[in-house]
């Protein structure tokens, strides 16, 4: 565990040394939305084989910018990466069709769940497994694990994806993303809206996937305290650039990361109630 | 010196199958004027085409767009479209250019002496109407046999459409028939609904105001109802090549309005094959040449070209302009020597125009389809039609124009009426038509 | 202003919810005071989002009564909650994207506003002086919110975490008696949840709203609010203070898991 | 009251009596051009059905086959089974080329964009028809039998159109056939997801590309069959587009995402109209068909929004 | 470098909220207001009026009219062509029956007429949506039509059912009928058009332009926060339809001169204006200029450029402009699906950061 640790530690360390065999490497990308919106100045990370890697940022930094430029769902919102490369295990990705990076393994479960309103739930999940051609079997089976996972989908299974709650239809997101058995996941705030057994839940589900089936996961997650409890590495994202990274641990020590993100101001965690009115806006940069 | 003639046309949307035929005939009689005489009195016809598309918008515009083109600058207008007359009858009122409607547009234009610019030679829907009752009659074996007798009108739901309606209504009553009325929406080709009123009402004979796809449809649905092709009747923007092909071996026997004859067999044809399309400067394919809208287009060249000359003979110069046109236009004759010169000879009555009357004979003949060897030919002679009762309506309807745009009459040497007279006598010296 | 300081605003009576075979809402009975925050937590699809649907008349239960400011109401209609004084934030954020931030909390105070077509049309006279008061009090607001670099951007463009706050905004600029958010913390992270608190105390201390609150940070939940009712499948399992229901087992089964300290 | 009983008894009464197997006749033919509607409209259910984009150049798409199929068979003499042949390949081709040249680059755009680009599309194809055809009237004769069907005029004494007949049974057959693509297999399913949110669809790996090939050449495959059938009933001409006016209400009536839809949409639709023009349209002067078509269709939507089939329009918040 | 609004702070909300907050901008609005008025009418000749800037002008209030509805308040409607119908056959009779009615009263009073009408359509949409609308409008469309052109007594019963203007006259100057002078034609739309434009820029963005918008993003969550959408849209269809009605009396009665129902409003000009509407830009009132004027230009352009400079026949020009024309439009909506104003405002984005990119 440790050794994998270290090579990714030192992997992705700085955007210009070469990490040992990194499954996902982008290199210095720049993202500008609308031809005018200058979004990502520059950002580079890299995901080695089997990590799991946590993005995180205030809102607005670029993380689920940075992740749809991976997965290259920008072009449906008139985004475009402008500079930098984006290399999935040493191949160039950019110019690929997103389904393409699907049959590659690379799947997003996207910020905002967009299930398809009027499938039901059940046909969500099957349509996760679009691109899969190992026969009805195996993904009745993956359908099943899936429903093992979010029995509360199982209840719902034919009502239309829209009527569904809010948590139910980020259950049914994921779900739909697991169905199509990916080498990589890449995860936007997986635990938006849902109830804390059920965040602790997808994570440990995450964690197993990643062990069991080596898939790697990209994180980009708000929450930072279960973020960094299971992500190996960690990046920080600020407007649009990143401004510290290093291994998990060593993030979850570092002191700024506790004030802004953990919330731990020495031992305890401060109570909501008394935040203190002064604005604080501490930046790495400005 | 160059005469230019505007010529709107339309060999686009829904109508083009019809614009392009007549447009091809306009042209080539223009080309061969000017290949074959070296223009009219040695002054070559430029034809400035424009393309309206069948649509008012457009129309306007082709119109400003041309009226200035060239040393003489537009001479006359034809714009091939209710609509767009409509359009143009104050504008070129106002603009001092005549506007030739021939056998359309609006039917009061017929007098001259409220609307001085606009001719409408050399018969109008109303005539036409009032002239296949005539038929309708002679068929039926006297006008008096007409009580009783149950006549549909299939029209095109617009204002071209409506033109027939009041004429049929006054001989309605004069003549005791009763009339079916049958609008058909833009563009008909779902017309079930009118066929099963006509099997339902099983009228004797069905007169068709129709125009594009709806001729088509409606001789079909005829035929399928098995209705009697040779008691229904078209007007003559309803008897084509374009209308009654589609029916194919069905459409036999159909029967249409008229003011000439079908056919490449005139002089003025030959010359045009020998002129223009053996040095292939023709507009259309060949095989096309003599087509009934065709011919249409080519009479239409035909007159405006004659008025030009009859302009520059008043003026005693080639050199003429639009305004001389008008009087082209109102004292143009087109006496049977003059048509055998010309080689049209039997192709159409001889006209004369006057100040009163821009409309002249307003005689119609009938013609048959032949589906086996695919010809129109004509089956009556050219018939006047019920004159007292149309020229009512003219007045009437002229009159109106006149209050609601105060304009005040022209005064002519003769009244509409007698000037009408005196057109139809002379034009029935050359109405018999060799077949 | 009828009823006491500590009088109940809103009290929904023996709620019941269903959509075809579903049921949503089964008999639920809670009250909310004056001036109080109330949270209402439970696990995914226990019916909160619904129950705040049915306090705003956009869902008609089957059963059950609403009783507002001391009006009870068999079936609340949404403009009649809108003009007396509720307003909410949506799980799924439901701002206007086409328009700007500003546009949009402006758009909240559409029930103030009232000059009519004309006077808008020369916009001279009463509009400009109604639009300029209005505009007035939505940049308190925006103040408030922190939200003055964004005034002239379109939502739609503005990361997730914003359009929470500008929704916020936009539910304040109504004025209202009853607010209701839920989840207005979802997707963000720390630092913005604390920012995201000091303006829901801040509102409930300053302008005295009354304050209806989903979330699913127990932190949030707890710190905040002075009572909570917990749902789970559509029924009431809980109700009291965070401590009480923090250490029912009921409440820690159907939703914590494990205890939160 | 006795305008009322003026207007919707009477006539029917009386017709009835002193005809009945009149008021039949016009029941079956409005059945039957009902059906010919449905033709068209079912293009329309497809592609809004895959894509959420209102197609409005399916109009032209149907005059572009027949153009086509007509024009091989007079210009170049080919035999029509051939004809037809190659017309099915030219449109999978144009199909093809709609995808590469406009909808790659509409991807996720609000629908009335999509809408307007089909538009454009639909001015593309008939300039180029005109160009490459001319715009003459052709005749289509494929040897579908046409007039008056002589057996039933002789038993009954009813009159009904062959060609419709013919109609009728392809669209039967076509709508079986689409029904079960759409709701059973995988790629239906992919289908109806792109319809719902591009993006998400891309995010599964669904390739919209592919997809939008697929349907665009289902699509004009059906248009060939429309085309053909409205071309051999009036002649191949610039006019047979504007029959997608006459699809629309059929459309909405149906709904635009059902495929059965498009077909009890068309039946009623087609009898309303012809009902409405031949008993009332003589009260009131005639040529109503077109807008009764649409105010019938209206009065559906106000009980159910979403058409007679069509899927149910989500309300969440 | 120049373009820029660093620098210039608002003093007050009132001057926030002008139109034009840059000052650069507002000098080139009133340039291009000074040229409008007192340098075109100079330089006129009956083309240029007749073909292009009277339509540019008339279109522009239709677009305008069309824009609040499906622009602003997202209500997609295909009816236009009947409602510039109402309009003219509203002007129609009123200056048949009241000669002596001022023109301008004419033109406003066929607007309010149109208004009553467009309210009346305008119904259903409280119950339907969307696509589903849109062709529900057609209705209107077709009725309408079908309504003027079977009626006698809206075209006074003339034998063919064309309707056509008589000459009237505003100060003793000529603005409708034959005799009209071009100028005098252009200046009385041109004010017409600015008029009505400034007060839609007014309504768009205040109160109701407001609701209107809410209504368009997202209706539920508009009348959850208290907009009424019952008023929303019917005001909405009911300004539009003032606008279009207006458009429609000035088509009639200034442009055209004379027209027939099924022919001169046919379905053809519903879309004509959509497309207006849509390539200039949903939910602008510059859009809706610059729309008209694409499409007002762009076939006289092309016509006669592939005539006159190509040298095509005019058929061929003509089936070459149609499909160039579907080219362009589909070739705009990918360039940028919200239209010529959006571009407009790039470029200006652009300009304000030149000389340094970002
Ligand atoms: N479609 C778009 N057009 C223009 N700007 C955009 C668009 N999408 C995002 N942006 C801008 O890009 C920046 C980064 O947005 P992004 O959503 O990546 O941030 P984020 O880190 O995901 O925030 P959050 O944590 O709230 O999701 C934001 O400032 C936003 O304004
Ligand atoms: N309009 C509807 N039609 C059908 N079912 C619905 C509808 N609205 C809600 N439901 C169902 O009612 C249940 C409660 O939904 P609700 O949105 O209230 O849950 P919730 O408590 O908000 O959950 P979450 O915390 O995930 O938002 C869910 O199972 C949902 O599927
Ligand atoms: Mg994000
Ligand atoms: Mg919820």
């Amino acid at each position: 565990m440790s050794v994998v640790l270290d090579t990714d530690a030192e992997g992705a360390s700085g955007a210009g040394a070469e990490p040992a065999r990194p499954l996902l490497a982008v290199n210095n990308i720049e993202v500008i939305y609308d031809h005018v919106i200058l979004v990502l100045k520059g950002v580079s990370l890299s995901v080695p084989e089997g990590g799991i890697v946590a993005l995180l940022g205030a809102n607005g930094a670029g993380k689920t910018t940075t992740l749809k430029a991976v997965s290259n769902l920008l072009g449906a919102e008139r985004g475009e990466v402008t500079k930098g490369t984006i290399e999935l295990a040493g191949e160039r990705v950019e110019e690929l069709s997103p389904n393409a990076l699907v049959r590659r393994g690379v799947v997003q479960v996207m910020e905002g769940r967009h299930c398809f309103e009027h499938l039901t739930v059940e046909e969500n999940l099957l349509t996760g497994a679009y691109t899969r051609s190992d026969g009805g079997r195996a993904i009745a089976e993956d359908l099943e694990r899936v429903y093992r996972y979010f029995p509360r989908l199982k209840e719902r299974r034919t009502s239309l994806a829209g009527y569904i709650s809010g948590g139910e239809q980020q259950m049914c997101a994921i779900g739909r993303a697991l169905m199509a058995r990916p080498k990589m996941i890449l995860l936007d705030e997986p635990s938006m809206g849902l109830a804390p057994q059920l965040v602790e839940e997808i994570f440990e589900i995450v964690k197993q996937l990643n062990e069991t089936e080596g898939v790697s996961i990209l994180l980009a997650e708000q929450n930072t305290n279960v973020a960094l409890k299971y992500a190996k590495y960690g990046y920080i994202l600020e407007n649009g650039r990143i401004v510290l990274d290093g291994d998990a641990r060593a993030l979850r020590e570092n002191e700024d990361v506790k004030e802004f993100y953990l919330g731990i101001a020495g031992e305890d965690r401060k109570s909501f109630r008394n935040v203190k009115h002064y604005k604080r806006r501490k930046r790495w940069l400005s | 010196y160059e005469l230019t003639y505007p010529s709107l046309v339309y060999r686009t949307g829904p109508y083009a199958p019809n614009g392009i035929p007549f447009a091809n005939g306009v042209m080539d009689y223009f080309t061969l004027i000017n290949e074959r005489d070296g223009g009219i009195e040695g002054a070559k016809v430029n034809v400035v085409e424009c393309e309206t598309a069948y649509n008012t918008q457009q129309g306007v515009e082709c119109y400003e767009k041309t009226k200035n083109e060239g040393e003489s600058g537009a001479l006359v207008y034809q714009p091939l479209s209710t609509g767009i007359t409509y359009q143009l009858i104050p504008k070129v009122t106002a603009d001092g250019i005549p506007l030739f409607t021939m056998g359309y547009g609006r039917t009061s234009a017929a007098d001259g002496t409220i609307f001085p610019w606009v001719f409408n030679f050399p018969a109008t829907y109303w005539d036409q109407a009032s002239v296949f009752v005539k038929y309708i009659g002679e068929k039926e074996g006297g006008m008096d046999k007409l009580k009783g007798k149950k006549i549909a009108l299939v029209y095109h739901n617009s204002a071209y459409g409506k033109e027939p309606i009041r004429t049929l209504q006054k001989l309605a009553e004069k003549h005791g028939y009763d009339l079916l009325e049958l609008p058909v929406d833009h563009p008909g080709q779902e017309q079930k609904a009118t066929w099963l009123q006509i099997r339902r009402e099983r009228p004797d004979w069905v007169l068709m105001w129709g125009w594009g796809v709806m001729n088509q449809v409606a001789i079909k649905e005829a035929a399928s109802i098995g209705y009697p092709m040779d008691h229904f009747i078209g007007v003559w923007w309803s008897g084509s090549e374009n209308d009654v092909m589609p029916a194919g071996a069905q459409a036999d026997g159909y029967l249409s309005g008229t003011f000439h004859a079908a056919g490449d067999q005139f002089p003025a044809h030959q010359d045009i094959y020998k002129y223009v399309y053996d040095k292939d400067m023709g507009a259309g394919e060949r095989d096309r040449v003599g087509e009934v809208l065709y011919n249409r287009g080519l009479i239409a060249a035909a007159w405006t070209a004659e008025a030009m000359r009859k302009a520059m003979e008043i003026k005693g110069s080639v050199e003429i302009k639009a305004a001389d046109v008008r009087k082209g236009l109102e004292q143009l004759e087109m006496s049977p020597e003059r048509m055998k010169e010309l080689g049209l000879e039997g192709l159409t009555v001889p006209i004369e125009i006057s100040c009163a009357d821009h409309e002249g004979p307003g005689t119609v003949a009938i013609q048959q389809w032949n589906a086996k060897d695919k010809k129109w030919s004509l089956v009556t002679d050219f018939m006047t039609p019920d004159q007292e009762v149309v020229n009512a309506l003219i007045k009437e309807d002229a009159e109106a124009y006149a209050k609601e745009n105060n304009i005040t009459p022209v005064d002519c040497p003769m009244d509409f009426e007698e000037a009408k007279k005196a057109s139809t006598e002379y034009s029935s010296q050359g109405a018999k038509v060799a077949e | 202003m009828t009823g006491g300081a500590n009088g109940t605003l809103l009290g929904v009576d023996g709620i019941r919810l269903s959509f075809g075979g579903v049921q949503a809402i089964k008999d639920v009975s809670f009250d909310i005071r004056r001036g109080e925050i109330r949270a209402i937590i439970g696990p995914n699809g226990a019916g909160k989002t619904s129950m705040l649907n049915v306090i705003n008349g956009f869902y008609q239960p089957q059963e059950g009564t609403i009783t507002f400011k001391d009006r009870a109401y068999r079936r609340m209609s949404p403009n009649v909650a809108a003009t007396n004084g509720i307003a909410r934030t949506f799980q799924n954020i439901a701002l206007f994207k086409g328009m700007s931030t500003l546009d949009n909390i402006m758009t909240g105070r559409v029930t103030k506003m009232s000059v009519g077509l004309l006077w808008q049309a020369i916009h001279l006279g009463p509009a400009r002086r109604e639009e300029i008061e209005n505009r007035e009090f939505v940049e308190e607001i925006i103040d408030f919110l922190e939200i003055e670099h964004i005034r002239k951007t379109p939502v739609g463009r503005l990361p997730y975490g914003l359009q929470k706050r500008v929704e916020l905004g936009r539910a304040l600029a109504a004025e209202p008696d009853l607010l209701l958010l839920d989840e207005p913390m979802a997707g963000m992270n720390l630092e913005e949840k604390e920012d995201m608190s000091r303006f829901i105390l801040d509102v409930n201390s300053q302008f005295g709203t009354t304050i209806a609150l989903i979330e699913h940070d127990m932190g949030v939940v707890m710190d905040l609010s002075d009572r909570v009712v917990v749902l789970d499948y559509g029924e009431k399992i809980a109700d009291g203070t965070p401590d009480k229901v923090r250490t029912d087992q009921a409440v820690i089964d159907a939703y914590l898991g494990v205890p939160h300290e | 009251m006795e305008i009322v009983f003026g207007v919707f008894v009477s006539p029917f009464v009386q017709m009835w009596t002193d005809w009945p197997g009149f008021f039949l006749e016009v029941i079956i033919s409005g059945l039957l051009t009902g059906v010919m509607y449905a033709l068209v409209a079912l293009g329309f259910v497809l592609i809004f059905k895959a894509s959420g984009m209102l197609n409005f150049a399916q109009g032209v798409l149907a005059l572009f086959a027949a153009l086509t199929l007509s024009g091989l068979m007079d210009d170049y003499g080919v035999p029509g089974w051939l004809a037809i042949i190659i017309t099915l390949f030219v449109m999978a081709g144009l199909a093809w080329l709609i995808e590469r040249l406009m909808l790659r680059y509409l991807v996720n755009q609000e629908h009335i964009v999509l809408f307007m680009a089909t538009i454009g599309l639909a001015y593309v194809l008939e300039g180029v028809g005109d160009i490459l055809w001319g715009s003459d009237v052709k005749v289509l004769d494929l040897g579908i039998p046409q007039g008056a069907s002589g057996w039933m005029m002789d038993t009954f004494g009813l009159y009904v159109e062959k060609l419709e007949i013919v109609a009728a049974v392809t669209a039967g057959i076509l709508v079986a056939v689409l029904a079960v693509f759409f709701q059973k297999t995988r790629i239906g399913r992919a289908l109806r997801a792109v319809a719902d949110d591009h993006q998400a669809a891309l995010s599964v790996g669904i390739s919209l590309n592919t997809i939008w090939v697929i349907v665009w050449t289902v699509a004009g495959v059906v248009a060939l069959v429309a085309g053909v059938m409205w071309g051999t009933k009036s002649g191949v001409q610039f006019s047979l587009s504007l029959i997608a006016l006459k699809a629309l209400p059929v459309l909405i009536l149906g709904g635009f995402t059902s495929i059965p839809g498009a077909i009890v949409g068309g039946l009623i639709i087609g009898v309303g109209e012809k009902v409405a023009e031949v008993y009332w349209g003589p009260l009131v002067g005639g040529a109503i068909e077109n807008w009764f078509a649409y105010i019938l269709a209206l009065v559906f939507l106000l009980f159910r929004p979403q058409g007679l089939f069509g899927e149910r329009i989500i309300e969440r918040v | 470098m120049f373009y820029r609004e660093a620098g210039q702070f608002k003093g007050s909300y009132a001057a926030d909220q002008a139109i034009f907050t840059i000052p650069q901008d507002r000098v080139a609005m009133i340039v291009l207001l000074v040229a409008a008025f007192a340098g075109v009418p100079f330089i006129l000749n009956d083309y240029w009026t007749q073909a292009i800037l009277l339509p540019f002008l008339i279109w522009s209030m239709a677009a305008l009219g069309l824009n609040i509805l499906t622009g602003y308040c997202g209500q997609v409607s295909l009816g236009t062509g009947g409602f510039m119908a109402v309009g003219a056959y509203a002007a129609f009779k009123l200056m048949t029956a009241f000669p002596e009615l001022n023109f301008i009263a004419v033109v406003l009073l066929a607007g309010l007429v149109t208004a009553g009408v467009g309210m009346f359509f305008g119904l259903p949409s409280l119950r339907i949506k969307g696509f589903y609308l849109a062709v529900a409008t057609l209705a209107a469309q077709f009725f309408l039509v079908w309504l003027f052109n079977k009626v006698p007594w809206f075209y006074n019963n003339s034998a063919t059912g064309q309707i056509s203007v008589p000459p009237s006259y505003l100060w003793g100057l000529q603005v409708t009928g034959p005799e009209t002078k071009p100028w005098a034609a252009y200046l009385f739309c041109l004010a017409f058009v600015c008029v009505f434009a400034l007060a839609a820029k007014n309504i768009v963005r205040g109160r109701i332009g407001r609701m209107w918008m809410a209504i368009r993003d997202m209706d539920i969550a508009a009348e959850l926060i208290g907009v009424r959408p019952l008023v929303a849209k019917l005001s909405a269809f009911a300004v539009s339809s003032f606008y279009i009605g207006m458009a429609g009396a000035l088509y009639f009665a200034v442009w055209l001169g004379a027209a027939e129902p099924t022919e001169a409003f046919g379905i053809n000009i519903s879309f004509l204006v959509l497309f207006m509407v849509i390539i200039g830009g949903l939910g602008s009132i510059l859009g809706s200029f610059l729309g008209a004027g694409f499409l007002v230009l762009l076939p006289i352009l092309l016509k006669n450029g592939l005539v006159d400079g190509v040298g095509l026949l005019p058929v061929t020009a003509k089936h070459v402009e149609i499909a160039t024309m579907g080219v362009l439009i589909i070739f705009f909506l990918i360039v940028e699906p919200h239209g010529l104003n959006r571009l407009w405002q790039i470029a200006k984005e652009k300009l304000r950061l030149w000389p340094f990119p970002y």
